[in-house]
């Protein structure tokens, strides 16, 4: 079992706090230097998407599409056809939430090497509202053949999914998140594609975290260990190909389990998980993540409240699922 | 009922106030749009030709307002609070959790918005829809609803609404003709010669990224909207008069459906914003707030203030 | 425990053969007739929805939207609005494929009373290949709140799923198959959105179906009566809400599933019912459907063969699920 | 290499041939497009405007075919096999379990096509992104570029694409111009004077439900076109002459990107299909191919068949 030790690598009791969306940003940067055939779109979002520095030094290989997000998946399309490493910058609900026949058609179908970035994810995009917080996307794009779904949980892995993404070969979709989120990871912490990581062993229940909500996940694992349950945290960053092996692995030692995201508990991490449990080994499992709602404008900290995905809600799921052994 | 041009000048101001007092309540949200919008809202609103009123807010026969481009919501609520759907006092709330002022005008509260907004280009599409609604409803064979299955099927809400004609008008910024779904719309209304619908454009030539003549071209703008069968009409959108000329001209129209270019300047009538993309999506400071409502009060100078 | 009889309605042996469509088609011209507030929309494919009898007859309430699936959404939104019962007619790869955004937010966020038919579902579409067969629809509608999606059997079914929808108030998504497919259920069979019925009792195994393949877990639950095994098979046609009571009172005497349905086997039916058994009653659960793969050109019969969604396949994962008890 | 007139004629005619013959084999698919286009995509491939030739069809700077109504693709796989891009003999295998020739074109087998098809729309935009590609490729800093790292991330084909020029081509249908997404690249193809890009475009007048001008009007198509800053040619689409003229219009062209108009009779050159919406969708009988084969031999009856 790969386990990153927590006192090397997380260091999320004094985590400072950085957007995801960062991470991209810099990564994009890091991609423009090494890699000429890195090409960026982005449909009237450039700044808020961090696409805008990629733009401002690589001028000539960014593409400005205005509000014409299906167009935009389209024209990355054929420059993967021509040989490009296209990113697509938007909100994750316009990109793919408007453009999702033509990543089905022309990015997935055709295996397009095409890498979309879903900005502004999560119910924690807080005061623009429901219309804003992308709490479907991983469901609209996991059930696509042929597409890679990742959520990573900091700015520091948001960065390493990029690069990942631009060097592995097809397409790719990953979210973050508006707002700042602790930065539970350093630079030597691995991240690879498909592999998830247990990041806190424990026996009484796994906890199995995608993106921001992973340091949700940690702390209530500090809270139950006070009360002698043992959890274990799995960073599953990829929530397509899912990492079953490393969650079975978990499970079977575990019997019981808790999934961990901003996004509705219908077709997620939670729908994955509970696919490939009921597939291959069933246990009792609880989610933590939007109870099939639409969000509302409020400060993220409220929101989270509200719609139970804090470190409190993990906490109590975990103790549930237990009880349900 | 509606206002004179002098009161109607004097509510514009007021609003831009208000707007500029939410923004800086809220700490986030949009400050140009909504500020350039002020005065084609108050036509619309205050000026007599569109059929709108609070006391009638649930009406068959009013018309209907379609706020497309709905992160300028503050100017809509803000007008809507001085028109007396609502309490002024509830403007404060704008973003705040638990408030019917969301981020994003929706349409799930009893506060005379008849939809919801907030991905852009979507709504051109539901205002043809309604207008399409009201042009069934004037057809002959309206007489054969019967009340008994439309009640059992339809709710009550919807029942209020057969039968009747109104006109319905669809506020949309220039950004929002990137979006391929609004020429869908524009040449759908252009097959059906849809005079039952208006759009009002805030023709201010910024968008999130910069000028919209840079990020995506919309020039010649007439020429594309009169290609798909558009009666188009430039105003100033700060001239009320012009405005509600428009209007009428537009509610008049025998065939074709009409795009009123409103050509407004962002961040109107606050120095520091005007014309500035910047000012697109972000709200005041404090010390911006209170030099921007300074100079909405005198009138950039023009005055004094009443409160200073 | 709702039963039934299969007697009296269940005609498998002998069903006729008739595309579900059909009773789409019939139905808009009974609510043409009964409800003057019914408008129906289509996007050039009047014919092949079946939305065109209802175009001859009521012209006025007919709207061709020409190719254009995003505009369509919208003013269905605004009909319903304007008081209206708008039928979006389309296929499903398009509608709700190309109009996921505006089915979202104008449909579903404003609770509009929209109904959105989605036709030429499952791998059996056939020869037009992989982009026209919808194997994606139920995922995608499934996680957006505020909406029903159902997947009618038959086109008696879908008869009445389409008045059960005009007279539900709020957004509804149906789907149905291109091809002929046997006509299991008569006028007197029950039809409740949101109530799964069980048609045929058993104690080994729970076959849950969604749509026409209903006929081969039937088909297949004979067959393993005649090895002895009983099989409980239950017609759960609303994948939203979902009957988690019925399939429940099952399981518990079955402990063990599977679930069939001409979908990928990630987000749809099987992906509801993991979700459900692992909040509540976590057992084996095996699917039947589109292996995370897009479908290409061939006859429906050859491709349902290819792809493991017959008979002999639900016989096996019944076999095989049952092994997993 | 390119043809004559006289050749190019015969050429035509033989595609409509193996088209009624691929489509009553198949027993499913579209008749009226793909005859209607055996012209234009004879001028495309045998004309020698355009660089496409089977021996180098994997050369970066060959020219790109996008074709985004993929319905009509029985016109484009007969083309590509009477051009020797794959056995002539494989046609007959159209819609068939295991076959390369899909019931909508797409790019995952080596026969000369480049991207895949079926939801109406999607082409131009690809074509879009194929020339900015192109547009990349001959930038002064192309020379940056490093084939380590590339070689690694984009993998060998996609390699074989860079720091080369090609001329991009679109086939679309009018129905297509229903689409939102065919008006977003339009308008930014617009923006970049995207010359390196051209559209051939099916004006047949037909869509499934009926004739375009009543399903949903187009015209006047070119001014649509031309508002939205491309230059339009019309041209008679069952003349090879004027087509190839017009291709060699466009590849010349200094900034905007042009639209070819190619007014086309769907069901070409079978008299019972000809201007015959119905014939969108369907194949003909055994019956009725015998019938169109006949008048294909024989010119309408103006010559003997061979094979008579
Ligand atoms: C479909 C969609 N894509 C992107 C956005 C993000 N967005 C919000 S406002 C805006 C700018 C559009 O220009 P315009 O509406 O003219 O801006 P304004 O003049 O009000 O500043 C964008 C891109 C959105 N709301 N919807
Ligand atoms: C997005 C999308 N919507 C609907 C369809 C179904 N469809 C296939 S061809 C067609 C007709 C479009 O008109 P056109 O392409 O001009 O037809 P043709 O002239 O070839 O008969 C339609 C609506 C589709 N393929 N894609
Ligand atoms: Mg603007
Ligand atoms: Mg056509």
């Amino acid at each position: 079992m790969k386990l990153v030790k927590l006192s090397d690598f997380w260091m999320h009791k004094t985590a400072e706090k950085r957007p995801t969306r960062d991470g991209y940003g810099e990564a994009l940067l890091e991609l423009g230097e090494a890699n000429p055939q890195v090409v960026v779109l982005t449909a009237d979002l450039a700044e808020s998407t961090r696409a805008l520095p990629f733009g401002e030094k690589y001028p000539d290989r960014f593409i400005e599409c205005g509000v014409a997000e299906q167009n935009m998946m389209g024209v990355a399309a054929g420059l993967a056809l021509g040989g490009k490493i296209p990113f697509v910058s938007s909100y994750a609900v316009f990109s793919p939430g408007r453009s999702w026949d033509q990543l089905r058609v022309s990015v997935c179908y055709t295996k397009a090497n095409v890498k979309i970035a879903g900005a502004h994810t999560g119910i924690s995009v807080g005061p623009d509202g429901a219309t804003h917080q992308a709490l479907e996307d991983m469901a609209i794009t996991r059930v696509i053949p042929n597409l890679v779904v990742i959520a990573p949980c900091d700015a520091e892995e948001t960065r390493k999914c990029t690069l990942a993404a631009a060097a592995y070969q097809g397409p790719v979709y990953f979210r973050f998140a508006r707002e700042k989120t602790p930065v539970m990871t350093v630079k030597q912490t691995p991240f690879e594609i498909g592999q998830a990581y247990v990041c806190r062993e424990g026996y009484d229940v796994t906890l199995i975290a995608a993106g921001p909500l992973l340091h949700a996940a940690l702390m209530a694992a500090e809270k139950l260990a006070a009360k002698g349950i043992e959890a274990e945290v799995i960073n599953s960053h990829t929530i397509k190909p899912l990492d079953t092996k490393t969650i079975l692995r978990s499970v079977k030692k575990t019997h019981c389990a808790v999934t961990v995201e901003e996004h509705q508990t219908t077709g997620g991490l939670f729908g994955a998980v509970a696919e490939a449990l009921a597939k291959h080994y069933p246990v009792p499992l609880e989610a933590v993540g939007m109870p099939d709602s639409f969000g509302e404008s409020g400060t993220p900290d409220e929101l989270l409240a509200k719609y139970k995905m804090t470190e409190k809600d993990v906490f109590s799921a975990a103790i549930k699922v237990i009880k349900r052994k | 009922m509606a206002k004179n041009l002098q009161q109607m000048n004097k509510i514009a101001n007021s609003i831009r106030q208000d707007i500029i007092k939410m923004l800086v309540t809220a700490g986030s949200g949009h400050s140009a749009g909504p500020l350039g919008m002020a005065d084609v809202l108050t036509a619309l609103y205050f000026g007599g030709v569109a059929n709108l009123d609070p006391k009638k807010r649930h009406s068959p026969d009013r018309d209907r307002v379609i706020l497309s481009n709905a992160h300028i919501c503050p100017v809509l609520y803000a007008t809507l609070a001085h028109r007396g759907y609502f309490p002024k006092s509830e403007l404060k709330t704008l973003r705040k959790l638990g408030s019917r002022l969301q981020g994003h005008s929706n349409s799930h509260f009893d506060i005379g918005i008849d939809t919801s907004g907030g991905p852009l280009g979507q709504g051109l599409s539901q205002a043809i829809g309604l207008a399409l609604a009201s042009r069934l409803n004037n057809k002959n064979d309206a007489g054969r609803l019967g009340p008994s299955f439309a009640e059992a099927s339809v709710g009550r809400r919807a029942m209020r609404d057969v039968r009747r004609n109104y006109h319905t008008w669809c506020l949309m910024s220039d950004g929002e003709f990137d979006e391929g779904q609004t020429w869908e719309a524009l040449m759908l209304a252009g097959k059906l010669d849809l005079r039952e619908v208006t759009i009002l454009i805030d023709r201010n030539n910024i968008q999130i990224d910069g000028y919209t003549e840079k990020i995506m071209p919309l020039e010649n703008f007439s020429d594309k909207l009169k290609a798909f069968n558009w009666f188009v009409i430039e105003v100033d959108g700060h001239n009320i008069r012009e405005i509600l000329d428009a209007m009428k001209k537009a509610k008049a129209m025998a065939a074709n459906p009409t795009a009123i270019i409103c050509h407004t300047i962002p961040g109107k009538g606050v120095d520091f914003m005007e014309s500035q993309f910047e000012w697109h999506g972000k709200p005041p400071s404090p010390e911006e707030a209170r030099r921007a409502l300074h100079e909405l009060r005198t009138l950039g100078g023009k005055i004094k203030s009443e409160h200073e």
